[in-house]
Order: C-alpha cells, then structure tokens, then sequence
C-alpha cells in the first residue's frame, strides 16, 4: 500500500495505542523525529515499551514521556547521560524497567526483526553481565551470545525526503536506526523535511524502500 | 599491527596526554581505518598526519570522518559517536547502524583505540561500568568497539588515584570484552600484550624495575 | 487478504492459463507488494490494472519492476529473477540480494504467486525437486519464496498427465516449505486453505461432487 | 589501506592461489565479472572453493573453469540449467562436490561472515532436504535452521563505478551479490567501469564503503 499521508504529527501518530512498542529512532538530535515524539506524547497512549539508543535527555520528546511515566520500558544502549534525569529518577524508583543492550546487538536485533531472523549469535556482550541467563555458544573458538529480534507495532523514524510511494532518503548521520527501525515495525510513521512526486527520487538512491513505510508526514526542515 | 621491532625504551618523565596520543597516532599504520572512542582517544585524531591516509569511523554511520565542526559548518545530521558536530573528508560514506556495527564486528576496522578502568594481563578489558552499588548501567557501543576491529588500543592511567595498578591479574570491574586488548599506552608506560604475555615497550619517569614491584602482573621488557 | 466473502461459483468450462491468471490478478488487493514466482505466475502480470496500483518485486534485488524490456529498453543490468530483461517503474528501488531477501523473510510482501508440483491440506508445498534418483537438485529462491510472503497462492493444474491429484493428503515429492499456502488456483477449481481445512471456492468444467470423489483431501464446498 | 589499483584483469587477480574459497557475484549476467573470471582461468589456480548463485553457464567464465576441473567445491542455489551442462557433467562424474543453499539463505550467510555473525536462524529450509544434519529451532511456534556465514579468501565482483578510495556504486539489478560479496572477503576484487576521482561520488549514495574493497580495475563497460 502506498503510505497514509497525515498531514499533522498529531494525525500521523493517532493509531497509536496503550501498551504498544515503539521503536524511536536518532542518535543524539540526528534522526530525532522530535514532533512525532511530541505528539505521542499529547496524543496519551501509555504503558509503552520504547527501543530507542538513549533514554531521553533534558525535558524534551522522550524524558517528557519517562517523566510522565508513559514508557513501563525502555530497551536501549546508553540510558545514562548528564541529563537524562527524568529516566535516573523513574529507574531509581522502580518504575520503569530497562533492558540494556550493546549498542551493535541492539542495531542486530533490530535488523534481525525486519529480516525474519529468528535469532543469530553475536561476539558482543560475550563473557559480560550482558550476556547473563542467554545462551551462549564456542563456534571456531571464539565465544558468542544467542540474540533475539526486537520487533515492535510501530517506529517513529525521521527521515530527509521521501517521495508519495513512501521510499526514503536521509541525510548524512541521521540515518543512523531509521532504515532498520522502518523494517522492524509492523507500522512505520516517518516525518520527513519534505515528500516529492514519485519519480523524482533516483531508485538507485532509495536507502528506505517504500514498502516499508505505512504513515508519511512533512514537517518541513532546517536543512532543505 | 606487527610490533616486532619495537625495542625497549625510556625516558625521564611522565608521558603528558598529548605526548599519548602522539605516540598512538604514529604507531597507527598508513592506511588504516580507525575508531576512535570517546574521551582521551578522541584526541589521538589530531595528531594524525595527513600523510598516514588514515580513515575514521563514527559508529553513527560514517567513514571518512573529518574535525570538529565549528561556525558556518556545524550541521545536527552530521555527528560522531560523542554527539558532537564533525565534517566529511572527501571519500566519505554514510551508512545505517546496523551496517555500521557490522563493519566492526565483521573485523573490517584496523584499530580502535579505547579508553578504561582496567585492563588484564590476558586483555580482558573493563570500561562500562563501575559495577557500584546504585549506579545506572550503561553500555553504548563500548562492547561492540571492544572487540570490533583487528586491534584494539587502550589508553588509560596506569594508577588510580590511591595507587592501585589498573593492568591487573583479573579484571575487579565488569568485563567489556574478553582478550581484546593488545597494547596499552599509559603516561608510565606502554604495554604490548600477546598470548598471556605482557611486555614492556618503553617506560616514563618509572624504571622497568619500579613497574615491576608496583604492577601485579608478570612483566617481560622488549628487547 | 481475506476471503470471508467468497461464496461458491461454477463454470461449465475448464479454466484457460490465462484465465486463471486473469482471476489470480483480480485477487490481488490494491497497493499490494507482489512477488511472482517464474512460469504460469508471470503471466498474472499482464492482467493486472493500472488502478491496482501493485508494485512487483524482483528477488535479484528490485521492486517496483515494470513490463518486460524490448528493443532499445534492454538493458543487461536490469532483468528479473527469470533472467529476462524488465524495465523500471517510477518509484522503483534497488537494492542488494541479502537486503531483497530479509524483504520477503521479513514478511513485507503481501503475496507471492508460485507454481507447485504439489500441495497438501495443509499448505505444505513442493515445486523444487522432483526427487528422481539421478536428478542434480536446484534450489534457487523457491524455498524463500515460499515463506517469503503474507499470503503465498499456488498456479497449478489440478492433476498429472497420468490423473492423480496434486492436491495431496501429504507430499510425495521434496518439501519446499511447510503449511506456506493458503490458496490454490487449478484449471478445474480454486482451493482456500486455512487451518488444516480445504475449501472449493469454484469448480469449473467439473462438479463439486466429482472432486470430492477425484481428490485424496476432504474438501469443503463454500457458502 | 585505499585499494590497489590494477591495470589489468590479470594483474587484480594475480594473488589468487591454489584451493583459495571465491565469491563470485553477478545474478544472470547483470553484475557478474566476465573479465575477472576469465582472468582467473588464465591464472591457473585450481582446486577452488566457488561461492556463487548459479554453476557457469554455456561456454564461458565459470563453465569454463568447472569444464577445466579447477573447482573442486561449489556452494551455490541454482546449478542446474538449460546450458549448464559443464557442472552437469562434472557433478555426474563426482568430480565436483557440490552444497545447495537457499538463494536467501546463501545471501544471508554471505552478509552473516561480513558482519562477524557466528551463526542465525532461518525460517528458509525448515522441514525440507535442504535442512538434513542441520539444527532446528521451533522459536514462538514458528521452524527456523541454524545456519553458518559463509567466509572466503576472495570476492571477485562487477560494480558500475568506484572512487580511488573504493567507494562503489552499483547499476540497477547488476548490485544483486556485490556487497555483501565484498564484505565477506578477505580481498575485495573489483572490477568497474570507470574509477573516479576520489570527492566525486556523492558519500549518501555510496553502496559499498571502500573498507571493503582491496583491489580496483576499470575496465571500461557498455552502460557508462
């Protein structure tokens, strides 16, 4: 299907229910789909699960949401930052969980999830706290953990541009989790600077094929 | 890599962090491609010379990684792994995070230098986590890099602050990656390790025979 | 992808190939993302309707392929799974064979349309190996393909040269994939297959009656 | 180390030894390295381990080197073929070991041994021949086959254009195999159209990162 296009964040990300799990991608403020984090915010949906590389920063997008006590749990690689405060405080209160993941092994799982993986063993974590109740295997003598594919029902992704068909190009290292976010999700919601006709974005390009695209909403962009 | 012709040598005072990161980055082949983490070996890269062809790696998605930006060029989709704004080289590449770590985990990066806690005779690296009571873990990509590249390079302080030897016997902190570390660059001294054994390159402002005495673990001098 | 609506239908006529392409395209929803298999599949492309808006994907790394490729429109770089040179729609993509496949293991494509040897009740599918002593076996995507899809739909005739039944209490011939198929189309009926159960949703040139007496399945007749 | 630029098929494949393992890329005829498997049946080298999709066709390139007896293993999807008849002949005569794969199973193993992946699991061959000896998993109730990555010495590969750092960029369904060929290897051998001054492919568009590539030749080409 050629994507929904929503033609307000709040619009884009109504579907979005209680106890979903949801895939946020960026890594620091590169491919943050800040609006769309917003709008889940304003739009009420709780008790979620978020995979995201952090967990929230300052008092913005997903801090809010940990601070609200929206997200039950947070399946990430670094929760702990300066100023991730809202996160500190829920965890030390025992009202969130957290499900820490080397940053590579949760890229894979992610990966793993869209590509019908059922599991791969991975070096990384092997030997660590990380690694602790998984299954772990001696394949030609170097030491491997056994890890799963984390799907999700949706992902709230940032991309560049995107033409009417859903196919998506990004900019530079705001790529980043978009691409395997898209894949992982059973519904990708994507806001992008601006969506083009179809046509006009060169097939060879694409990096996010359409078909993995179900909402697109245009925000515009300081970089267009 | 191959540093069989290091010979032992020695000088009079402490390596200052600069004087560390020098040495790391003219130790780095020509060539090379090369992480750089977070902290003291961010700084290796102004060292490198133009000369030494040397490409980074962001694990944000990126090879061909150029300085920090400043002014007009700071654009918030181009980042490195510390979240700070950089710029492209020509011949540059972006790439999605799973493809990223693949290329490290795939052994595909020459050398990544790394900071830590505690590094093991047998290489096991400690660098994530204190492991203290109370503390919130937290992982990044430090796994990863530990074991995502042909050689991996720590650069630490070789005491902590109440004297205690960070190369130990058996890592006290909580493993990062097992028998990853191959070579050490402290401001005492510069270690190679290899198949258990521990030698050592040069010394600053220490003696072999002071190291000796102060480190837990079993020490054989470069030739 | 449902067919709750479907109420038995007869026609006194066997169906032709391409009728039953022609009724195989009319079930395809609109915005579909399609693979067809090589064979009687392909020939479904040609009944398919602008209006349907379906997008085609090719395993060798395309989607959005369009009608095969003539004169000057040939290009060696651009063929599809038969090998044959296609043409490019817009909003076509490209993309690499471990990425296409992760597409259609990942379950993104809603249907793929395949030829078959055989099928069971229970969706179980052979169309890759006959099994013969002496036969050198060849596998290409058929085992991906046949998992490869929300909805997997089989094109096949309904019985051999010799009269047996293809549609099978349990297969003879090699597994490509277990309970993959929902959907049979045959020149004599179309099946639907769901949870252990074989509906007839048509017959043609036969009655129900006969098939039930002709085929090793129980089958039952649609609303 | 930025590639080696050869003059000649002959000179990039010149380090091709004796019971070396060989990805070959190229799907049909799109993407597949005519000249570098030529010049590897003029290098000699035998006792080969071929990775490639099909298993040579008519009277060229891989045929050819099945036909001289130099590949004593192929691990391919689909050998078998109207004009195959050298691998036919050899394959009769046991003088050729041949290990079916999945085409998507073959190319997850290919992009498994680039990414350090000790091993998935695949839905793809569950409960069929092709998945006899291997280990099975039922995980949420669905059969997957644990599969290895599949490492070789060598890729020989076709890309449409590259850098003089060996960035790469493919043409249409001619990239099929090519990067996850050249992420398998330990030498990347590539042959191009056209190499280009480095600065001038555009780094969002690159397919193939030059970390992966060790050897460039240009051997110019119809679509360029």
């Amino acid at each position: 299907m050629a994507p929904r296009i929503a033609t307000t964040a709040a619009e884009a990300v109504a579907n979005i229910h209680d106890s979903s799990t949801i895939l946020i991608g960026g890594f620091g403020n590169a491919g943050q789909p800040m609006e769309l984090i917003d709008a889940l915010m304003d739009c009420g949906a709780t008790d979620l699960t978020v995979i995201n590389n952090n967990a929230g920063q300052a008092d913005a997008g997903l801090a809010l949401l940990i601070k609200e006590r929206r997200v039950s749990k947070i399946i990430c690689s670094f929760p702990r930052q300066s100023d991730s405060w809202h996160f500190d405080e829920a965890y030390r209160a025992g009202e969130i969980e957290l499900e820490l993941v080397p940053q590579g092994n949760l890229a894979e799982r992610i990966r793993a999830a869209g590509a019908g993986i059922g599991g791969f063993f991975t070096p990384t974590g092997y030997g660590t706290l990380l690694a602790e109740g998984k299954e772990t295997r001696v394949i030609d003598g170097k030491g491997y953990v056994l890890e799963s594919p984390l799907h999700a029902d949706f992902a709230l992704i940032k991309a560049f541009k995107a033409d009417t068909h859903g196919n998506l190009v990004y900019r530079k290292t705001a790529r980043n989790f978009g691409p395997i976010m898209a894949s992982a999700a059973k519904s990708a919601i994507v806001q992008v600077d601006e969506i083009v006709e179809t046509g006009k974005l060169d097939p060879e390009v694409v990096v996010t094929p359409g078909i993995y695209v179900n909402t697109l909403v245009a925000l515009g962009g300081n970089n267009s | 890599m191959s540093t069989e012709t290091s010979t032992f040598t020695t000088t009079d005072a402490a390596l200052t962090r600069d004087e560390m990161a020098r040495l790391v980055a003219a130790d780095i082949p020509a060539g090379a491609f090369v992480n750089l983490g977070i902290g003291q070996p961010t700084n290796v890269s102004n060292f490198l010379t133009g000369e030494q062809g040397v490409t980074l790696h962001t694990e944000n998605g990126m090879l061909g990684m150029g300085p920090v930006a400043t002014g007009d060029d700071i654009d918030e989709d181009l980042i490195n792994a510390g979240k700070v704004p950089v710029t492209e080289l020509p011949g540059a590449s972006y790439f999605h995070h799973a493809d990223s770590f693949a290329m490290m985990r795939g052994g595909h990066l020459d050398v990544c230098v790394l900071g830590a806690f505690q590094v093991s005779g047998a290489g096991d690296l400690a660098n994530w986590h204190t492991g203290a009571p109370g503390a919130i873990p937290a992982v990044g990509g430090a796994m990863d890099l530990a074991i995502g590249a042909k050689s991996t390079w720590v650069m630490m302080g070789l005491f902590t602050k109440t004297g205690e030897s960070k190369l130990v016997q058996a890592l006290t902190y909580p493993v990062t990656g097992l028998g990853c570390v191959s070579r050490i660059y402290t401001e005492s001294a510069i270690f190679e390790l290899a198949a258990g054994t521990v030698t050592v390159r040069s010394t600053h402002g220490i003696s072999f025979e002071e190291l000796v005495e102060r480190l837990p673990v079993e020490l054989v001098r470069a030739a």
